[in-house]
């Protein structure tokens, strides 16, 4: 009936590309690249593109084509950390609140609301502020920021599903509480997840690059996108290249995450009549 | 609109949450690391007997608690205390500071709102052109999204101030000096409100009173402008909430990139210092914000969506 | 996915050319709506296909034919309203006398609402949920200048009266969610006729609609066309469209089968697929007997034969689309229905006399409905349920037993609180008062935990079956779910259930949303059956169904129902339904039962005004009495009600 | 030379990097913002180049032979911006002013401590009376802290630490508007006749508005300058100098600030650096003259002391003694028992990593400090195996690490107008900046009789032999470059300047348009 689906949509085959690229990049940079991205080369300082440098070299001489690289490292790992950590969170809480008694769960909204009513990266750097900066604490102020996104969601759908025909069948077959939490709620609240993720990494990484941008990132001298755009902006006139780079890899990873995201999400809503 | 009863709860909860930010970030900035005495004393003044004095003059040597409620209580009076490094009053501080903020924010609203909705309604509809022009937005749209906004801003200042010299560099004078920095705010706003506003206008011309509207002899332009843009302003409406957000954070790098006056520089620099005054009372304040805007949210979500006013 | 083209041609071209002929004939006039093999295509496939249709002035020709045959595309293409995607050809469109296939969007526009009004088949969508209902009628007045802008209103509030809406004052600053379907479809119908259209185009106005509502609408519909409107009307049951069609066309797959007039059609259907359509309808007559090729369920069991070579209904194909018709065997070959003498005993209880006359209150219980069996203990018994939903009572004083064996059938308007009784009797919501025992023993009233070992005694099918699907599981899983075996027997468990309601085995590894409604259904009665329950609530399970695929689930009830002597409640709004299926019923009325007893007893002779208006408004074929028609081909009375 | 007065009133526009926190200049606290205070308020004393002082307001100053007492004459022809008369009294009301609780509790503390009290001879004459001798009292006589202040408008303004439009001084302009986060206004006050010695011209002012910017983005800064939005910039970034340089119609003025250079401290009270071995060879590990080539392009002043170049007591003699040796640096280390390197090539002891850290303040961070940190950091990996690890953190994490002793090196620079100031607080032992718990009885000795003489020729001996003590014989700091200032300017400003005593930029006094 159906025709053979492609294993990978026209539309799909460069945003994935780019993502298996990227992936190389974060597992074995080495790979993709020769140079040291913390080597520094004073006196060839700011090169622009060419043999030596494809990507031209920085203010303090490294080849920005290996800090892209191994900087994917980083900023994804810092997206993908955060990503995991706001979703196992969000998808608790909101679980949670969703099986409470009304109580319960109108303090657990209330707790999101609180959460969100400060602006993700005001609450980031306060989060910041308060752990200092560094990777490990990036990554949990981001994560802090996007709970209540994914909590939300989850609630919601918690609601849906426990008031839902198959979670009530199976009140009739007379199975346990627990089992058809575990069975029927916990599985199926988990739908909006992958694409949520998905879109939620690269807002992520931006909010990332935000943070380095503020000097509240990865310590120096990392090679983290966001924190090299950061520093690149004083040599804007002099080296573009230094900032072009690792914007355009901030931007091609955001646009590649949002595209596959949308695609689950249409596959996702597809599925669900 | 809404009952009494519903503004009296709307209020209490608003209360609560705008006393729960405020304790919150308390017990936040208690449990910082470092000491409120040291970033009082400052460099170089580091001797037993100012500390003490410091100490004694903002009176750290009371507990926590007592300080605590001692905060609130001031707070109940409107009183939002000093500023450990500006050496002025917190409400002072911000008060200067609000002016620039929302012109800014209101300015980034306006760009992200008129060219969502002028690109939505340019290429919603049935023709060729329409969709071809709706898949070249709908890039534009994702690139808007996906750049991090102070790249944007970079850019923006690159070509336009630095290279053209169209607009002025930076500063809070006059409209010019608002237009780049508006832009670099209001860019991604206008991505995201495109996507949902032309999503919301296509599937609102597919639901069958679109197709009971067409069989009426209405014309594709009245179809969207009676019909379908309301149903698309819905789900607009309550990203709303998202978009305060986004407009008081990205304010932050925004103000720090183009230089201008504004609540983001001071938070950032109030963050940056463990100003604590300053710290929570950008908390309080755009808790307040938040809590205003879900209500006026919620009225407007009432005015369009006839449904739910129950 | 579409069967044997050929054969169908070979019917439908002597009635494609005539139809177009005739009308011109029958009237002086030239047809204001006339189109010669139309095809309309969606990206690519074809669902319209070679389709001719005229309609003269002041006629009202009526297109029926089951689910996806094309209907409502074809209504939509007449004003030009295909939709993204389709390409539309034809040998010859004219719409009021002008040729259609050069219009461009400009000369659709001004024709549509102005020369013909549609009423979409969604009626409780097609209005704008965020407009009032004067601003949707007023639109048709603007779009069109029909009437000075200072009289629009006045003009709306006429209209709103001519459809009969109550007090249209009040109801033109009304949302349509403030309405009742029944409403809407008024208000819709009149914005349809604001500008005061020659044709009106109804696609399924009743579908959705109860009974008592559905008979309103077509009597606002034949004033209408008293009062001279053409009317095309699109439904897929024959009848609703007997009393007020001058014409019928019966389509399938895209084209017409049959055509001629409306009485001609009904009690002498040329084509078999009319007559298929005519014998599915359930109803009095058709108790007893397989809705699927109208053979007792005795005769059919005694024989143990496969479906009889020529009888209407044997090639399916035509009736279903693929893997539902396969299945069709299946279901009856089996030697699953040889083991007689339960069925006997199934037969026994719906035609025999203790039914009708025995004692109404035989067990005592005050207010207690009648009892079959006095002798034997009840499977379910409910007295006295009265369950409130904030300060509304949805269920008031309810009360009735069931036995082994037997079909309680429940009707009732929409809201009137079936689904309520429903899920008290399965405990799945406490009631305020009153209780309910099972076997005898409490039910209602326990913790969850008591309750849990008995649940498999007591099983529900739902209306919907995807929603009761948990949308991850497959086919198999979901059978396996209720059933407490080890996991080897439980595999052959599940495909000895599959086997017994006629699915294929290769159905076990698929989802559900990957199976047809009717396949969905077997699926929830295969997992509902699979516990071995004693009784089994059905809440509506075949109202989303289409006809014949209706009329499947029906036999393949009735036939477990004989096999394993469950009892059964069944809950439907359709008269003819719970008439085919049930021994007795209970009508209900804003939450309480306003009159209950054998089933013909209730439906020929009801005590309650309100089931007189509820039988008096089931919708009839033109035809003689109801116990005396053969059981045949030329069945022509048919009650039905969706 | 006293200048005719312009006619047409000039304005100016000048972009700044830093803004102020309070514009009282009691409270006065940010170097970057000293260009401003001289604007509205004036000094008693003016300091020279050569740290020799001259008249301002006081018009003659002298000090008893124990050094305890100051007797002031001051200028008698002085008005404050809001009419009151200038004299003894506002003076003593002034100094008085720092003892009121909780107003400035640091300077009564550190620059006041040994101040007794001051007594009004008559309305022209003041006598100061010193607890005990300070050679840093005309210092503090010619700094900002000593900017007087109406003593009315101390009572009267709003909020007197912060100061504002309502606190008021004796100043060639006076205060306008002030937009925190935007600008900051003065208009000129014509009734000025009293600029200190040394100045360009004499009477009011010639410009007669001047707008303060607060572009803190040094790439603003330059395009706004660029672009000719604003007149003068000052802060101009090493990238940006060529393209400034290189515009025939702007203009480019820099001046190494006074007080001390910007240096590494080695805490010594820690492994690794209680090795001098290890100190020794952090700095020979460095080829510094290529590192700042890197990152400053070649406009920043590498340093050799502690003290900066600018200042009067820098020691010449300390000028190529030490750096850029990889070879000794090498020796030093494995003779120090760092042999062993790990995987990523760090040297290693005892299964330690040679691992040093330092920690700045995000808030602080000027100049690209911290990517002169990182490359100091590529130097010292790549050519001795040293892990150097750059911390930016808030204050609060940092006030705690230097509290909890949890840093091996630690990161500073002074603008002090006589860098001895710094030294008291850098390096006896209980300096309130002393990070390095370094501490040695001869340095202590010496630092302290240089505070107390006012022998400009003997304190600059002691603060030399202080100087070979801490940079050459113990290498407890690691001198990297003095700190500069720099204003970029339209060709068509003229008088622009720095302060001779701080070496940053000068108030807009002297500054006019055209030719
Ligand atoms: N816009 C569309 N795009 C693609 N296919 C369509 C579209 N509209 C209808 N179809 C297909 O055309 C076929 C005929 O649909 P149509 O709605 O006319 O059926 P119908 O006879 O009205 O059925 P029902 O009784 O269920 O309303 C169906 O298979 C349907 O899936
Ligand atoms: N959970 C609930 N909360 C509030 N009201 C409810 C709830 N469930 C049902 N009702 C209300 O109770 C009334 C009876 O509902 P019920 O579903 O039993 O009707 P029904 O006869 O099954 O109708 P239908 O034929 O439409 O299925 C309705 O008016 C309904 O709105
Ligand atoms: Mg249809
Ligand atoms: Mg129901």
């Amino acid at each position: 009936m159906a025709a053979p689906r492609l294993p990978i949509a026209p539309g799909l085959l460069l945003p994935s590309a780019f993502l298996v690229l990227l992936a190389l990049a974060v597992a074995a940079p080495a790979l993709l690249t020769g140079a040291d991205p913390l080597a520094a080369d004073p006196l060839s300082a700011l090169a622009p593109p060419g043999a030596e440098h494809w990507f031209g070299s920085d203010h303090l001489g490294r080849d920005v084509l290996s800090r892209v690289v191994y900087g994917a490292r980083h900023s994804i790992s810092i997206g993908v950390a955060a990503t995991v950590l706001a979703v196992t969170s969000g998808v608790l809480l909101g679980l949670a609140a969703g099986l409470s008694p009304t109580w319960l769960d109108e303090a657990l909204a209330r707790a999101f609301d609180v959460l969100s009513t400060l602006p993700e990266l005001l609450l980031a750097l306060l989060v910041v502020a308060i752990t200092g900066p560094g990777t490990g604490n990036v990554i949990f102020a981001i994560a802090v920021a996007q709970i209540p996104n994914y909590a939300r969601v989850i609630r919601a759908q918690t609601f849906v599903v426990r008031h839902s025909g198959y979670v009530e069948q199976a009140v009739t077959f007379g199975r346990p509480r627990l089992a058809i939490t575990a069975g029927h709620v916990l599985p199926n609240v988990l739908g909006p997840i992958p694409v949520l993720a998905t879109i939620g990494l690269g807002q992520a990484v931006i909010a990332s690059s935000g943070l380095s941008f503020l000097g509240m990132g990865p310590q120096p001298p990392a090679a983290e996108w966001g924190a090299m755009l950061s520093e690149a902006r004083n040599y804007l006139r002099v080296a573009w290249w230094e900032a072009l780079f690792p914007g355009l890899a901030i931007t091609l990873t955001v646009v590649c995450l949002t595209v596959v995201g949308r695609r689950l999400q249409r596959r996702f809503e597809g599925r669900t009549p | 609109m809404i009952g009494r009863l519903g503004v009296v709860r709307r209020l209490g909860t608003g209360l609560a949450v705008l006393w729960a930010a405020a304790t919150a970030s308390y017990v936040a900035l208690l449990i910082a690391p470092g000491d409120t005495v040291d970033i009082l004393v400052g460099d170089g003044a580091d001797t037993p007997e100012i500390r003490a004095a410091i100490i004694k003059e903002w009176g750290l040597d009371r507990p926590e608690v007592v300080q605590y409620l001692a905060y609130l209580w001031r707070l109940l009076h409107g009183d939002l205390g000093r500023s450990y490094q500006l050496q002025r009053g917190v409400g002072e501080v911000l008060a200067t500071q609000i002016a620039p903020t929302a012109q800014l924010t209101l300015a980034a609203a306006a760009v992200g709102v008129t060219l969502a909705a002028v690109i939505a309604l340019v290429t919603a509809g049935r023709g060729r052109a329409a969709r071809g022009m709706a898949s070249l937005a709908s890039v534009a749209e994702l690139v808007a999204v996906s750049v991090p906004p102070f790249l944007i801003g970079i850019v923006l200042l690159a070509v336009f101030s630095f290279t053209l010299g169209w607009f002025p560099v930076s500063g809070a004078q006059g409209p010019a000096a608002l237009v780049l920095p508006a832009l670099a705010l209001g860019l991604p706003i206008a991505g995201v409100l495109g996507q949902v506003l032309r999503g919301g206008l296509e599937r609102a011309l597919e639901q069958p009173f679109a197709v009971t509207a067409r069989a009426r002899g209405l014309t594709e332009r009245a179809l969207v402008a009676r019909h379908a843009l309301r149903h698309a302003l819905i789900p607009a409406v309550t990203l709303a909430g998202w978009f305060t957000g986004t407009l008081l954070g990205g304010a932050v790098i925004t103000e720090v990139l183009f230089g201008r006056p504004g609540l983001g520089r001071v938070a950032m620099d109030a963050v940056t210092g463990r100003d604590m005054p300053v710290v929570m009372a950008v908390v309080l304040l755009s808790a307040l914000v938040y809590v205003t805007i879900s209500t006026l949210l919620d009225l407007a979500y009432r005015a369009i969506d006839p449904r739910i006013r129950g | 996915m579409i069967t044997n083209p050929g054969e169908d041609t070979a019917i439908t071209s002597p009635g494609a050319d005539t139809a177009i002929t005739n009308s011109g004939e029958d009237t002086a006039a030239s047809p204001l709506v006339a189109v010669r093999d139309l095809r309309v295509g969606f990206n690519g496939t074809e669902v319209v296909r070679g389709l001719s249709l005229s309609v003269a002035p002041g006629e009202c020709v009526a297109v029926v034919g089951e689910s996806g045959s094309g209907k409502s595309v074809t209504a939509r293409t007449l004003l030009g309203l295909a939709g993204p995607g389709s390409s539309v050809r034809a040998s010859a469109f004219t719409v009021a006398g002008r040729d259609a296939l050069t219009f461009g969007e400009r000369e659709w526009r001004g024709l549509r609402g102005r020369f013909a009004g549609l009423v979409l088949q969604d009626a409780l969508v097609s209005l704008d949920p965020l407009r009032t209902v004067g601003a949707e009628i007023g639109e048709v007045l603007t779009a069109h200048d029909v009437v000075p802008r200072r009289w629009r209103e006045s003009r709306t509030l006429e209209l709103l009266e001519s459809v009969g809406v109550p007090e249209p004052e009040l109801r033109v600053r009304q949302h349509p969610h403030e309405l009742s379907g029944g409403l809407r479809q008024r208000v819709l119908i009149a914005s349809a006729i604001a500008a005061e259209p020659e044709l009106i185009i109804a696609d399924e106005p009743t579908t959705a609609l109860d009974v008592t509502v559905q008979a309103q609408i077509m009597r606002l519909l034949a004033e209408r066309k008293a009062a001279g409107t053409a009317l095309l009307l699109i439904s897929h049951d024959l009848a609703v469209v007997a009393s007020i069609a001058d014409r019928i066309l019966v389509m399938r797959d895209g084209r017409v089968v049959e055509e001629g007039p409306a009485l001609d059609v009904l009690a002498a259907p040329a084509h078999d697929y009319t007559r298929a359509l005519l014998a599915a309808v359930p109803s009095a007559t058709s108790r007893g007997t397989r809705l699927t090729d109208g053979t007792p369920l005795t005769t059919r069991l005694t024989k143990g034969s496969p479906l009889t070579k020529g009888s209407p209904l044997t090639d399916g194909p035509r009736l279903t689309d693929g893997p539902r018709l396969t299945d069709g065997p299946r279901l009856t070959d089996g030697p699953r229905l040889t083991d007689g003498p339960r069925l006997t005993e199934g037969r026994a209880l719906t035609e025999g006399s203790p039914l009708t006359d025995g004692p109404r209150f035989a067990d005592g219980t005050p207010g207690g409905p009648l009892t079959s069996s006095p002798g034997q203990a009840p499977v379910l018994a409910v007295s006295g349920l009265t369950r409130s939903y904030g300060p509304r009572r949805v269920v008031e004083d309810v009360s009735f037993v069931l036995h082994r064996g037997e079909t309680l059938g429940i009707v009732g308007e929409s809201g009137s609180g079936k689904t309520t009784v429903a899920r008290l009797a399965l405990a799945l919501i406490e009631p305020d008062d009153g209780q309910v025992t099972l076997h005898g023993e409490q039910w209602s009233g326990l913790p969850e935990r008591r309750r849990r070992p008995r649940r498999p005694t007591l099983q529900l099918i739902s209306q919907n079956p995807l929603d009761s699907f948990d949308p991850r599981h497959t086919t198999a899983r979901l059978i396996a779910e209720p059933l407490r075996l080890p996991r080897a027997e439980r595999r052959a468990r599940v495909l000895d259930l599959l086997a017994r309601v006629g699915l294929p085995l290769e159905v076990a590894g698929r989802h559900p949303r990957e199976l047809s409604g009717g396949q969905r259904q077997r699926i929830a009665i295969a997992r509902a059956l699979g516990p071995r329950p004693d009784v089994l609530v059905c809440d509506e399970p075949v109202s989303a169904l289409d006809v014949s695929i209706q009329a499947q689930v029906l036999d393949l009830l009735a036939e477990l129902q004989a096999e394993y002597g469950t009892a059964m409640v069944f809950i439907s709004h359709d008269l003819g339904v719970v008439h085919h299926l049930a021994d007795r019923v209970l009508v209900m009325k804003d939450g309480r039962v306003v009159e209950e007893g054998e089933v013909d007893e209730v439906f020929t002779a009801p005590r309650h005004p309100y089931t007189r208006d509820l039988v008096a408004a089931v919708p009839r074929l033109p035809g003689g009495e109801v116990a005396d028609l053969p059981r045949s081909a030329a069945e022509a009375q048919v009650s039905a009600g969706m | 030379a006293a200048q005719p007065e312009a006619a047409a009133p000039t304005s100016l526009t000048w972009a700044i990097e830093t803004q102020p926190i309070t514009l009282n200049p009691q409270q006065w606290a940010q170097n970057k913002v000293r260009l401003l205070v001289f604007n509205q308020f004036d000094a008693l004393l003016t300091r020279n180049k050569d740290g020799s002082f001259g008249p301002w307001l006081a018009k003659e100053w002298k000090v008893s032979d124990d050094e305890l007492t100051y007797t002031l004459t001051l200028r008698d022809d002085v008005t404050f911006h809001d009419g009151a008369k200038f004299d003894a009294a506002s003076v003593k009301a002034n100094l008085d002013q720092f003892f009121v609780e909780g107003y400035n509790t640091a300077v009564a503390g550190i620059q006041l401590r040994a101040y007794q009290e001051a007594k009004v001879v008559s309305p022209t004459t003041l006598e100061i009376t010193l607890k005990e001798p300070d050679a840093l009292f005309l210092d503090f006589l010619a700094s900002p802290y000593a900017g007087q202040v109406s003593p009315k408008s101390l009572k009267s303004a709003k909020d007197v630490k912060f100061g504002g439009i309502d606190l008021v001084g004796t100043g060639p302009f006076i205060l306008d508007r002030y937009v925190p986060g935007q600008e900051i206004h003065y208009r000129r006050n014509p009734a000025y006749q009293w600029p200190p010695a040394g100045a360009a011209h004499q009477g009011p002012a010639h410009l007669s508005e001047i707008t303060y910017r607060f572009l803190p983005e040094a790439a603003v800064r330059v395009g706004a300058l660029t672009s000719g939005q604003v007149q003068v910039i000052e802060g101009v970034p090493a990238t940006e100098a060529g393209l400034i340089k290189s515009d025939p119609g702007l203009t480019l003025q820099t001046a190494l600030n006074s007080g001390t250079s910007f240096s590494y401290y080695f805490n010594v009270s820690r492994a690794p650096f209680d090795d001098q071995r290890v100190r020794e060879a952090f700095r020979e590990a460095v080829d510094l003259d290529a590192v700042l080539k890197a990152v400053y392009q070649g406009t920043a002043t590498r340093a050799w002391s502690v003290v900066g170049k600018a200042s009067t007591f820098y020691d010449t003699s300390l000028e190529n003694t030490f750096g850029g040796d990889v070879a000794k640096a090498n020796a030093l280390l494995d003779e120090a028992g760092w042999k062993q390197r790990d995987a990523q090539g760090y040297r290693v002891k005892d299964g330690k990593r040679l691992s040093v850290r330092t920690l700045a303040s995000a808030a602080f961070i000027r100049d690209r400090r911290d990517i002169l940190a990182q490359a100091i950091q590529a130097q010292v990996k790549q050519n001795a195996g040293i892990d150097f690890q750059v911390k930016i953190v808030d204050q609060g994490t940092a006030q705690k690490a230097l509290d909890d002793n949890d840093y091996e090196v630690f990161e500073n620079s002074r603008g002090d107008s006589d860098a001895g100031a710094a030294l008291n607080l850098l390096l006896p032992g209980k300096g309130a900046l002393n990070r390095t718990h370094f501490s040695d009885p001869d340095v202590e000795k010496w630092i302290a009789e240089a505070s107390r003489t006012s022998d400009q020729e003997r304190r600059k001996e002691l603060y030399a032999k202080v100087q070979q003590v801490v940079v050459r014989d113990k290498a407890i700091v690691f001198p990297i470059y003095v700190p500069a200032d720099q204003i970029a300017a339209q060709k068509s400003v003229q008088g622009l300047g720095f302060n001779p005593a701080s070496g940053t930029p000068a108030g807009a006094y002297d500054v006019r348009i055209g030719t």
